[in-house]
Formats: C-alpha cells, structure tokens, sequence
C-alpha cells in the first residue's frame, strides 16, 4: 500500500471516476440477480459470486485496452464484465443458453469472449496460470505491445503450477500481469490454516516486482495497475499485485450460513467499512467531484440494463441437442 | 464374513453415511489413519460427507489443506511408506490430473521398485459422474487411468453397502488404493449391517440375476442397469447386473460366468467410452466368453465429449436406462 | 498426396532425421511455430532428436526450459489459444504425469468450453518404450490416457515416414496433439520421399497385407508384428499387419474390414495391458467383426508390472515376435 | 554462508573428521567404479555420478541418526553412501542383481534402503519433495524425533511440487530439511537460463528458516546441518539449505563432451581448487590433526573395499525371471 499514493488522483477524469463506478455498479447488479436465479431455480447449478470485490477487476481492466488478456477465474463474472463483456450473453451462459458466449457449453466457470480479450474463466484453481504465462510469451514472440494478466485467488498460491510459470515469467521478462485478489479464505478455510509466510514474497523470490494494495479502493488498484501495465509494455516483464479483498457473500450462492467458518462481525465491518462502492462515491462527493444524486441515477440506469439482460437470457433458447458433439475439434 | 450381502432388515444409511462411518471406524480402531484434503475438516468436505469426524478426531487426524492437490497426494505417499495410513481426500476427480505423477510414479511404483521392502499404504478418495450442471472440469469419471496403472487399486461403489465395505478394505490395504465416489449417489440410501465387516478386491457382485443378458455397469450406472433391467424385465427379457466392484483388479471369472450363461452382455461406465473402462472389460468378456456369445459385446459410456454445462447437453452425455434397453432390446432380437 | 505411400527407391533417412526435418520445414513454413522443452536447444534434446534447429532458427524458437513439465505445458495452451504453434517438448512420457491437468482440463476443452471460439493448435511430442534399463520412471507407455480424452489427437508412428507425415499433420492441426515416440525406433531407417506430404489422422496403414491373420500394431510394436508375420509366413500363416497410426481418432473401419477378411486378429501396444489401448482396439474389433471372426482376438500389452531395471527382467515385460507367433499359431490352430 | 563460521571445527574429533573423509572416499571411489563398469559395458543403462559433491551428502548425514529419513535423487548414489549402505548389495543393484537393495528391480535411480532411513532415490526431478514432507508429517504425528531430509538439485526448483510441500511444511512445522545441490546445472542447461530470482528466498518466501553454504566444504556443511537438524528436533519446522557444489563429471556417464554447454576451465577450477576431499585433507594437515599418509592409507582400504563390492556384484546372480510379476503389490 506504498507508491500508490504518489498518485494524483485528481489527474483522472470525474467522467472516468464514474464510469469506473459504473462499472462495479454493473458486476454488483449483475452477481445479484445471479443470486436471485439460483435461489429462484432458474440458474443450473451453483455459481461464484464477486461481491465485494469489484473494485479489483475494475481498477485493473480500466488501465488496458480491449486487445489486452485476461486470464480468469471460477469467480469470474466481475473479470468479464470489466473487461468489457455484454451483460445479455453472459446471463444467456449462466442459463446454458445457445445465445451465451459459448453457446452454454461453458457456463458460469467457463466464460470466454476473445474479442474483449477474455480467454476464459477457469475452474480449476491457479490453472489458468499458464494461459496467461502462455500468452505473455506470445505477446513477445509476435512482438506487440500487449499485457497479460493472470486474475486468482489467495488459494491458488497452493497450487505449483503458478510458481512454475512466474520463474519462466521473469527468466524471459514476458509482459504478465499476476493479480491475486486475496479475500482471506479458501472456500470455507482461512488462508491462516493454508498459506505459510508472505504472500508477496512468493513472487519477489523469482525476482518479480511485486506491490501490494487495497483491494477495495479502485483508485488504488487502478493507479497501481496503470504503472504496472506500462512497466510490462515497455518489455521490464512481469509483476504481481496482491490484493487485499474479501468475499462479501458465501463462497458460492449455496454457501448461505457461514458462521463455522467467519464470524458475522468480520463480514459485516467489511460491508459497512470497505464496500468499494459506497467508498468510491463518498470520496468523489467528498472531493466535489460528483452529487450524491448521481450515484443513484447509475445504479438505477445499470439495473435498467441488467434486468434486460436477464429478461433476454431467460427466454433465449437453449442449443439445440445435435450440437452436443460440435466443437470438440476445430 | 466379508461376502456378506447386506439384509433387508438392516438399518438403512446414505451412500456418504456409509463412507463417513466406515473412516470413522477405521480411524478408532487405527490411530495411524488420518485424513487430508481441502475442507475436510470443519466444512467436512464440499459434499458434506466427513462431516462430524474433525469433532471425533480432532485437527491433528482430520486435516485442512492449502490447495495443492499434488503436494497432498505426494505427502499422502511419504506418510505411508514410514508408518501412518493416510487418507487423501481429492474433492472432484478432475483434479487426479495435478496427482498423477505421485500416484503413477511414486505411490504405484515405491513396492516394486524397493523389491517389496517399502510399502505405502494410503487411499486416494475422490469423486466421479456428471449431470451435476458442473461444466467440463468439474464432471469427469477419469478412473480408468489409474486402473491402467500397476500397483494401484482402484475401487468403485455403487452402493451404501459396497462403499463402506470397500472403504473399510481400502484403509486396510497395505497398497495405494483409490476409491471414486459418485457424486450424484451421496444421497442413495440402502441397507448397511451394523457390525463390521469388509469387501474383499476383486469380487464382483451380481446385483440383480438374469438369464438373457448380462449388464456389466460400475459405479451410479449399476443403479442405471438396475433400473433398465426394471424395464427389460416387463418386456420379458430378464436382465442381470454385475458390479465389478473394484477395476484393478478386476473379477473377470464372474463377468465372463455371467456372459456365458446369458450369451449377451453391454458394459456401462460413466468414464468417456473411448479407450475407457467398457473397452477393457468388454474385450475381455468377448475373449473369455467368445464361444458362447450370441451377439457382439456393446459398451456404453460417457459420450466422447467434455461434459457441456447446458443441461440439455449434458443430460444426452451419460447413459440412461432407456438407451440401456434399447441396445438390449437389439441384441436379444426384440424390436 | 498426403495418402501416398513412400517408394523404395526413396532417400532413407532414420525417425529420429525426419522427425528433425518434419519440425525444421514446419518452422520455415510458419513463422509462429516454436519448439520449447528441457535441453532442446544446444543439447537438441537428451536423444538428439533437435540437433541443429536451435543453429537455423535461434534461441527465441527454439527455447531451453527449466524442468517445469506443467508449466511449459500451460505455457504452449497458452501461446497457442494467442496465435502461436508451440511445440512442447516432454522428454519422457512418464512425465507427462505432470502435464495432465494442462493437457486434459485445459489443452483438450478449451474449444468446446468456449463454444468453438478459442482453438489450441499444440503440439505435445515425447516419447514411449521400454528395454533401455531406464527403470519403472523412464519407460512407461502411457498413450492410452490421452487416447481417453476428447479434444486430443494422439499420433503414434511406427516408421520415419509416418513420423514425418504425422509430425506435419499435427503442427498444421488446429487441435493439441500429442504424439509418442518410442525411443527405441530413433535409429531406425527407412524410406522418406524428398518433398512434402501430409498424413492425415485416423487412417490406418496396411504394413504388410495377409490373409489368415491380422496383427493390428502400433509404434515399434509394428516391428515386433512385422518380425512376427516374417516367421509366421515360413509356418505357412499370412499375416496382415495394420498400422492404426492415431489412436485418436481411430481408423475403426479398416482395422475391422482386415480382421473380417482374415477372421483373427491379435492387438499388440507397448502400453500396460490392463485398460491400455489393446483392450479398446479389441473390443471394437470383437463388435464390429463379430460375425466374421473364427478366433478371440486377443491382446499383448506390457506386462501389467512396473518396469523392472534388470534386463533379464525387463525384457519379458514387453511383447516379443516369438509370443506373436505362438499366439498366432494358437489362433490358426497350428500348433 | 554465513553463522557456520561460528562453529568451532576443532571442537569435533580427529576420528570424526577421519570418518568423514572416508565417507567422501567411498562415495569417490564407488562412481570412479560405477563410470568403469558403464564404459567395460558390464552395467546395463546410464548413471549419473555424484564425484565432486560427495561433501553434500557427506556432511548432511553426518550430522543424522541411523533413524532419520532421507530421500534421494537420480544422482543418488552419495546420499545412499553416506547413510550407510553397503557398497557391495549397492553394485549388485546397480548390475540389476538379485542381491541388489532392490533385487535389481530399481536400479540406480531407485536404490532405497530402509534399514538406513533411505526412503529412495527418485528418477522424477523433485519427485521425492512429498515423500520426505509426507515423511517429516508422520514423524510429528508419530511423535518421534527424527527429521527427514530431502536431497534435490537446483533444477528440481523448477518443480511445482517443491513450492507446494514446503508451504506445508512450514504451516504445520514439519521436521524436513530441504538440501538444495546446486550443481549449477540441470543436465546441459546452466541454472542462469532456468532459475530467475534467489534460490533461496524461494524457501525464504514460505517463512522457512534458509542458509547457503559452500558444497565443497564437508566441515560447513556438517556444522550447519547439526544445527538445522537440532531445531527442526526441539519442533521448530523445516529448513532449507542451498549448497554451492559443482559436478566434476558429466550428467550422466555418458556424457564426455561436454565443451557444447560448459568449459574446460571450468571445470578444472572446480576440480582442482575445490575438491572436497583435497580440501578437507590439506585443512586436517594444516591444523595438525592428521599426517598426510594417513589419506593415502584411508584411500587403499577404501579402494580395496571398493574392488570387493565390484567383484561380489559381478558374480551374483540374476534374479529369477518369475520374480519379474512379485512385488507388484504388498
Ligand atoms: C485444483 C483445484 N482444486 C480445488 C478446487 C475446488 N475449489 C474451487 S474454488 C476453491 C477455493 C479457491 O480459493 P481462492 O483461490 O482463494 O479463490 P476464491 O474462491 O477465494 O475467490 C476451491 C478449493 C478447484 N476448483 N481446483
Ligand atoms: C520431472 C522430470 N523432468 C525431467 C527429467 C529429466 N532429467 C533428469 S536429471 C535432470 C536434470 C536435473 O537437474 P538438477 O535437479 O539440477 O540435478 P543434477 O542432475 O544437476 O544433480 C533432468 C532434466 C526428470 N528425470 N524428471
Ligand atoms: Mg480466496
Ligand atoms: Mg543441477
């Protein structure tokens, strides 16, 4: 939580501020009404929600550009979304509809829309590591100025995989981005019991820079992200961004009484204290940047276009049975 | 003892119970036995099965790991060969992929490369099955892979008795034994006798006799051949159902037996079909039984595609009683 | 063209040159294929296979890695989903253990998962065999577990002119491939034509024609079958030896049309017997000619054990001609 | 290499010096034998030698009871030394002889002997970093005091598993000590192409306690490894110690030419100023503890005992072929 503060944060645009809050505005609404289909027996299976975290995915796909990568997670709607997705086909996935992004052959945990760059949600933890790794070195290999960056949890730390790609990552100086948003728990584990030592200096061991930052302050994360983003363009290789953050809802939808594993305290000092949101809005009416009656209008305007959304998903199609053995080659 | 079939009259329990108490037992009659895994403790795993053993046993027996699916398996290894009998909880058997070569290359080898001094007791649990609106990684039924591989045991079960018996067996085996749970039976319920007892490897259980044709099926899919023999039986075709039990080893005696008295036989798993547990053992039913075969041996298995999210595709992907009897109908010439 | 086969009057070169020349015109045709593995550069690789590209095409292509099998494996999905064709060296297919959540959940799904939009046009090579005293690490044959998985290729050849053809074929795919390669045929020589050609996946090769017998064999197994079909021609037995040369897909109509016309076949694979390629090749034999055949077909895998290191014990592991024959001969009824 | 100075050398006995001279001069003397038996043809495959790191495997088991584990690598044959097996079942293996600690089925790579805590060589690069964890695990659970070592070389970094067992090992305080030989190279590639970063914050990253020290001095190793050993006894978790060693030799017996990845001159400063037998001979001398032929004399009985293991494991039998389907289970 260091150099970030040289940041002006003034230097940004209000109009920019805003549509960053925007932005989580729209993933907040989006994992709400996720949350409403599941519990109202619309959505197939469980889905991973992103509350609480919004600032990160914002603050990191505010400072690329649409051909830039992301790699993703099984809590990737918020990745999606920032990175520029459309709301009506990502809602037609999570209902395994034909008009989704992958035709419903993904689903929630399989998100993919190359044409924002997006090469997927992953579900397995930590095992989109390489992709991204993989991509960063393509990158370089065809010579243009790209980043990749590589989104996973705390949890995925456990997992060997990231640590053989971030040792390739800074052998080559391969222009990756590794942004760890550390909500604090593995499922219904606390990374107390399951991680040992620094965080960070897991990647600062390979040699890679690495910084820390508040996770739930989009200005922060998008600050430190624009510096980052231009280190790797200018070919200095990878970073790592640890972000501090925290699911504010279970680890998926089901995951509804949480007390054997956090305590209601903890949850509700997060809500009230650290909601992204309510802390990008004080700030900006604070700072004189915006009226409070703004924030408002947005949230109402995005669930105008989330409820649209949805509504288009529900009464898309779903594929047609034959397309069953399509796409397993190209 | 161990032959056993479970009565009628015994108390009935899930599939899960079964395993849970089957561990529990273990773990007080053997204070070697542990288990490990991502939320086995005070979650009790995803699927709620170890629920209540952290309470029993403690954290020190009943132990939270980081995320590192290889890094456990590989722990699982060196903790057996120098004297505990671990248990390495896998939560969805798409992650065998991060545990292959600890499996394959350390825990199925250690015995034969020591020339039999080192031994590595341990069991890999994991799970199996789709239709579960999981997606494509989180849906396979890859135990075919370890039943390719020498020094491994691979169990199957299919029912609350099965699995508590095979459970039982498999932490007392002196080999690295893998169990793989369906996920969509961890609410079946079925007789289980209250005293101990055990399910040797190798043994095939017919669960149903018939005369005119012979389902081989494993794990959910025995209740999917239970249900097709239901339907088969009205249209007088009288099915029998064998449950192989344990892959490797296999009980070829049995099916082959069963092959020969009905001259017909489908094999039905739920891994992907192709180079899949029906090829190995419908190749060996068409040789042992070859002279006796009255059709060709027809294998259903998972359709060769990774398992799509959408459930109007998932569901056409795994064998479902109707298309068991349809084939059934073909090969015993009833259209 | 990609049909032909090669001519006698052909240069001869040995696998291990055309696997080398197959990779160096695949990378002078296409700027974005990349050859990435441990020691493949100066070294080109423990086997020698690579000498020279890292001299015609530099180390940015050819690219020595640290001893991160799983890494260099995500690294290549990676690369190939941006617009690249990596190559990704494994030296030994016993470590593809550590490669198999890279290849299975990510490699294999990723074009279905995304609905047809990303594609991961890979190449995995390494190899297979044993009877070089590696021991149980270094010799195991696992091509069956990646035969299991839809969404992989998997190419086995058996000459230096498949190899060639295959190697091209899979740089060209769209798909991963994995292709195995026996250590013990890099020596190996045969006819290779001067210009290009393809050979397409999922069509089998006839290697030698007969009619009392067929001897489906893969990889250096077709020598073993070739050997075998040699001696049994002086005992009066014509045997055909078919060549499937993918495994996935696989050539099933004419492995079945040899085997109707010869009404016996045997299924020879280096890969562990038990659930190894022999048992899914039989059984679609044993289907699909089920009404021509006079005989069982019959497998000959490795033996279901850990590949011992003393040669005396190493070399009974594997299948020899003299066990093709006398099997053969059994078949036949000639004893 | 750094506190092992603090220790006083004179503080341990002449004789113990003497015996861990004769520990270097066996595991030299068994390869010099090995590499012979390679190129006479009467050993079946390769073997990698451990000739100019016999300081590593010397000093560490030194410093361990008969009790303790230890794992070892594909250039194994200097921690199976030092541990305590004998040279001839050790040939006889080799030879792929029933005799073998293995009945020939290992081989080389796969010596293991339990009656002396070997739990394995490993042909798996990193293979072994479970076991020796898994090892370390059951002697907590156990409640013994015993540690377990895990020998790898500095390419095994490369391998996700290390990252992952040694979080482990650290979270739960687990009595292994993670011995780095770093040789410089894997196989015919130099680590600066393959190791970015610090070898040894790599472990330092997970919190565990990490030294360095100099490969070729038999008396810092053993310093050091008696005080890592007694904290990881009195329950103070693992530590990792990165040893700077070279190979004399090629990577595997077969390797002669090596001129294509690393020097002559190299190699000769290695072999001349940094030998650790030389070493440890001249510094006795010096100090007065010991005439120069006594080394000489350790030398001949070695040799002889040497000659004796050959000679045995050339004349033992075969196993039985049927012996090829035993041992597949226990
Ligand atoms: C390799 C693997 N192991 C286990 C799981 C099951 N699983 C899904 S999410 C999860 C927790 C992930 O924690 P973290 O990486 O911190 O992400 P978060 O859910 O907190 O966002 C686990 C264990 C998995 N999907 N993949
Ligand atoms: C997982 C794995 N990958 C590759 C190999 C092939 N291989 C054997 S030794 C070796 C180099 C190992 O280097 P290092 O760990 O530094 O040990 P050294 O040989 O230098 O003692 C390699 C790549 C292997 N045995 N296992
Ligand atoms: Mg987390
Ligand atoms: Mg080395």
């Amino acid at each position: 939580m260091t150099q970030s503060t040289e940041f002006d944060y003034n230097a940004v645009d209000r109009e920019q501020w805003l549509h960053m809050y925007e932005q989580m505005c729209k993933i907040r609404s989006f994992e709400e009404n996720a949350n409403e289909l599941y519990f109202s027996r619309k959505m197939p299976g469980l889905t991973h929600l992103y509350i609480g975290e919004e600032a990160i995915a914002v603050g990191v796909c505010e400072a690329l550009r649409r051909e830039d990568y992301i790699t993703s997670t099984h809590r990737g709607h918020g990745h999606c979304v920032a990175k520029g997705a459309s709301l009506d086909r990502m809602f037609a996935e999570l209902l395994g509809k034909e008009a989704g992004y992958c035709r419903g052959k993904g689903g929630s945990m399989h998100i993919a829309d190359q044409d924002t760059g997006n090469l997927g949600a992953n579900a397995i933890v930590g095992g989109s590591a390489g992709i991204a790794t993989g991509a960063g070195m393509s990158i370089k290999m065809r010579g243009t100025d790209q980043v990749a960056i590589c989104f996973f949890g705390d949890g995925a730390l456990g997992q060997g995989l990231l640590y053989e790609t971030m040792n390739m990552a800074q052998l080559w100086k391969l222009p990756v981005i590794y942004v760890c948003e550390n909500n604090l728990y593995n499922e219904y584990t606390h990374n107390r019991e399951t991680a040992a030592g620094s965080l960070k200096a897991r990647a600062e061991a390979f040699g890679i820079h690495a910084e820390e930052v508040n996770g739930q302050d989009v200005r922060a994360v998008y600050a430190t992200m624009l510096r980052l983003v231009e280190r790797s363009r200018q070919g200095e290789g990878p970073a790592f961004l640890l972000c501090q953050t925290y699911r504010f809802l279970g680890h998926h939808v089901g995951d509804v009484n949480r007390e054997y594993y956090r305590s209601k305290e903890e949850e509700t000092l997060w809500k009230t204290e650290r909601d992204p949101l309510k802390n990008l809005a004080a700030w900006m009416i604070e700072a004189g940047l915006a009226e409070a009656t703004i924030f408002g209008q947005i949230e109402e305007d995005v669930q105008a276009e989330v409820a649209a959304a949805v509504e288009f998903a529900l009464n898309a199609p779903f594929p047609n049975v034959s397309e069953v053995t399509e796409n397993v080659y190209a | 003892m161990s032959m056993l079939k479970p009565s009628p009259t015994d108390r009935v329990l899930t599939f899960s119970e079964a395993i849970r108490e089957a561990i529990a037992e273990e773990m007080r009659r053997d204070p070697t036995v542990f288990i490990m895994g991502e939320d086995v403790a005070e979650a009790g795993t995803v699927f709620k099965v170890l629920v209540g053993l952290v309470e029993e046993f403690g954290p020190q027996r009943v132990i939270d790991s980081p995320i590192s699916e290889a890094g456990i398996a590989g722990l699982g290894v060196g903790a057996a060969i120098t004297g505990m009998r671990p248990i390495i909880d896998i939560m969805f058997g798409d992650f065998i992929t991060l545990t292959m070569d600890q499996m394959v290359n350390q825990a199925a080898k250690t015995h034969y490369m020591s020339g039999g001094k080192l031994k590595v007791p341990m069991v890999l649990r994991t799970t199996l099955g789709a239709t579960r609106r999981s997606a494509a990684q989180h849906s396979q039924s890859l135990h075919a892979w370890f039943s390719h591989v020498p020094g491994l045991i691979v169990a199957i079960p299919s029912t609350p008795y099965d699995a508590k018996g095979l459970m039982k067996s498999a932490i007392r085996n002196d080999n690295p034994v893998a169990i793989f749970e369906d996920k969509m039976l961890y609410q079946l319920k079925g007789p289980v006798p209250e005293g101990e007892y055990l399910i040797p490897f190798g043994v095939a259980d017919i669960k149903r006799e018939g005369t005119d044709i012979t389902l081989v099926a494993t794990s959910s899919m025995v209740q999917v051949a239970l249900e097709a023999a239901t339907l088969l039986a009205d249209l007088g075709i009288s099915a029998e159902v064998v449950d192989p039990r344990t892959t490797t080893p296999l009980d070829k005696q049995t099916l082959i037996d069963s092959a020969k008295k009905t001259s017909r036989a489908i094999v039905i798993d739920e891994g992907y079909e192709q180079y899949g547990v029906t090829a190995e053992i419908a190749s060996v039913i068409a040789d042992g039984a070859f002279y006796y075969l009255d059709a060709p041996v027809k294998r259903m298995g998972a359709m060769n595609v990774p398992v799509p999210f959408s459930p109007v595709l998932e569901d056409v992907t795994v064998p479902m009683p109707q298309g068991v009897v349809d084939m059934a109908k073909m090969l015993c010439g009833k259209n």
